[in-house]
């Protein structure tokens, strides 16, 4: 009885069937709770002109920032691009095609994927360049603009604790955008700190049920601090 | 004399009331939680997913795992709540937040703000601040009165392109806190030392000034 | 520093200002995490002409069932009425307008309502009764309809534990409707088990943040099984 | 002769596969997680929030806050996950459930389904059924090949109104198996003992017979 047995051994088999042109969604919000050895194996891969959707793009040399030294990203839609030169001046030499998303757009657009709702209206933007081509209608006498939402060839997520059905909870603000890249997967890859015994994790109190993963994998991480900030005093 | 930054938080978290969530933006509105007034409880909401932001880690208490949407790490207060990007916008856009304190580069006489973007320039992303300005009834933003060349960023009609149409109700700039509606910036107070008419030489936007314009008091 | 302090003392505090006309949303399916006590307690106001939704009206006698008996719903959104003899005689006598409305539509017309999201596309209903009269547009080929979404005068919800922060847990399939309904009062009343300190609760395992509840009561609970049903041999 | 219920629960069951996720509808459907073929595993969704249902309970497991959508009382099994609602029909409405079975009153040639409503007799509400019949790619009806009186339910056209439009693609009677493509029921197995003459003269729809059609076993 494999069927729900989600673990595979190795990142190459995470992350196998990945491909050039794919649209890849992935969890994390800066550095914290970013897929990091499942970026860095579409690194090894080498696979181009990704499409990625994440809210941001990690730093130089760090997180999805990775996948820039070697020009694999072509298409990104991300909330924030701040912390990353690399990613600035590729996009200033339009080597990189940028379409910045408001955060809650973002994640209401993966959120909207994984549950087949097609689109959905949010004031977000409205009267913005955000808002530019996209359809206005009124709600109760305001004004709401039409949003897509995504789903993707594969989503790329970090949880804390999984069992092998695939369940899994996320640890603190490490959550962000994991949960909803999570469902918005065609293959949905997780790579958490433990995997434990079914029955283990409560069950209504697991963040991602299983049927939303496909491929599961226990990894060590980095968990690089951006901006370290401690208590004065 | 114009205000300090941390004047200018000081001033802001006079605005809050007991009971309050807010969202506090990167920057000046940060420090406004340096401020809140005794006797009052403000919940903080961090749009990565927290609701009841606590002060910074000791080194002790560090943790990659918790941050805030500035990426700085924090702690989280007891009675405090974690969760997904979707459902902390699902809080900010369905209007559940009861003040958003933030940044902005230029606000105009009609409530609009631009805060994201200076084309050719700077393309750093609207990141929350589009959601916040469109979930909020209830934002103040913080900015200076001029640019550093002296040019207003108080405007008749925003020039950078917009963070939110229509949504800005009250103004603390450096020299001034002012309300906005019916299509004009009403001058309410004035930095101690400003006058009036530094306010009116530095507002490119329509200005009405009442009668008494009462001058900001800070304690030392 | 009462500020946060959700608590109300009594039933009669805690559905204060519900009014004749309004609209209620409600968590519950079934008998199952069905606020019994903030239910009892709209019966005894005698409040009239109430719209309601929530996926089933209970039973004869029980739960929503019990605002039958004085006619106090005129509207009524739900998805299943099948057990409700008194439910099914006012719908026939047209004492009460019923307008069906699928459960995933039903649960995500709550949840849009509480995240400010005005109207979202769904295929669910197209081509059906459902559908008609809704506007219909075609995504990636598949027709789909347009549904808007709900925000309630109240909210009437029933969790397991809270803290007096409103931040509320609950237990197993008693979880149902009522985290979206949470969502989706402009005033949002719950009644739980168990009221705990701050921080008992962790953070990172509440279902329902404080931030969408104005109300809270420790209540008892009758807890009636609608269909028991237990395992032979 | 034609199927019992628990003979039609049976075949359904061999379409299980491992790994599956499957909803199970009230009435026969559920009688389906009874035959589970030996060596495969399929996880089932219940629509008021369980993945991994269990068995019923025993007197001492009963628990009110344990329910299914038929709202019996139910257990769940090791590694079942417990959700709300809206998160439920994320789940059915985004295509992640491998294999919805459900009943229904008609069924016809173009995949139409009506199983809610019998206009001025009986109005008991979709449930989950709509959602569910629009979110699956891989739906199973199973029911009555025709009514007491003799009249078919595999029409040309569905007259009762529609629980979902062009999405079933297989459907097992008390008769025979049979497939739904090309506005066409394809007569794929027939119950054991009923010839194909009776099944065309109870199939209202359009019916392809191929040459063979296999006789169904079942083991006593």
């Amino acid at each position: 009885m494999a069927g729900f047995d989600k673990r595979v051994t190795s990142y190459e088999e995470a992350m196998e069937g990945i491909d050039s042109g794919m649209t890849v969604i992935a969890g994390g919000f800066g550095l914290c709770g970013i897929p990091e050895n499942l970026i860095a194996e579409i690194k090894r891969r080498g696979v181009k002109d990704l499409t990625v959707y994440s809210n941001n793009c990690g730093v130089d040399g760090f997180g999805l920032g990775l996948l820039l030294e070697d020009k694999q990203i072509s298409r990104f839609y991300a909330s924030y691009v701040g912390e990353n030169a690399l990613f600035e001046r590729q996009m200033l030499d339009e080597e990189i095609e940028v379409i910045l998303t408001p955060q809650g757009t973002l994640a209401e657009k993966m959120r909207a994927g994984g549950a087949g709702i097609p689109a959905f209206y949010t004031a977000t933007g409205y009267g913005t360049p955000i808002g530019e081509g996209k359809e206005v209608r009124e709600f109760n006498g305001r004004h709401y603009i039409l949003e897509e939402s995504v789903v993707g060839d594969f989503a790329i997520v970090k949880g804390w604790k999984a069992d092998r059905y695939g369940n899994v909870v996320y640890r603190d603000t490490a959550q962000n955008f994991n949960p909803m890249a999570a469902t918005a997967g065609r293959i949905t890859v997780v790579e958490v700190e433990e995997i434990v015994e079914p029955g283990e994790l409560k069950p209504d109190q697991i963040h991602t049920p299983g049927i939303y993963v496909d491929r599961l994998i226990q990894g060590t991480f980095e968990k690089r601090i951006e901006k370290r900030t401690v208590h004065q005093g | 004399m114009a205000l300090t930054r941390e004047q200018m938080a000081m001033r802001v978290a006079r605005e809050l009331e007991d009971g309050f969530y807010v969202n506090l933006g990167i920057g000046i509105p940060t420090l406004v939680a340096n401020y809140i007034p005794d006797g009052i409880d403000v919940m903080l909401q961090s749009e990565n997913g927290l609701l009841g932001m606590g002060r910074f880690p000791t080194e002790e208490e560090l943790d990659p795992d918790m941050i805030n949407a500035g990426k700085q790490t924090v702690t989280a207060r007891p009675g405090a709540a974690i969760f997904s990007s979707a459902e902390s916008f699902a809080m900010i856009r369905g209007g559940h937040v009861d003040l958003t304190v933030l940044g902005a580069f230029e606000v105009d006489q009609n409530g609009n703000i631009a805060s994201w973007m200076v084309p050719g320039k700077l393309i750093k992303g609207m990141g929350g601040a589009m959601d916040l300005v469109a979930g909020a009834e209830n934002i103040i933003c913080i900015m200076t009165h001029a640019s550093k060349h002296g040019e207003s960023k108080l405007l008749e009609r925003c020039n950078l392109p917009l963070t939110g149409a229509g949504c800005i109700n009250r103004v603390l700039t450096d020299l001034a806190y002012l309300e906005i509606k019916d299509g004009a910036f009403h001058l309410k107070e004035r930095a101690p030392g400003v006058s009036v008419e530094e306010i009116k030489t530095l507002t490119a936007g329509k200005l009405v000034v009442p009668d008494q314009v009462p001058e900001m008091t800070f304690e030392a």
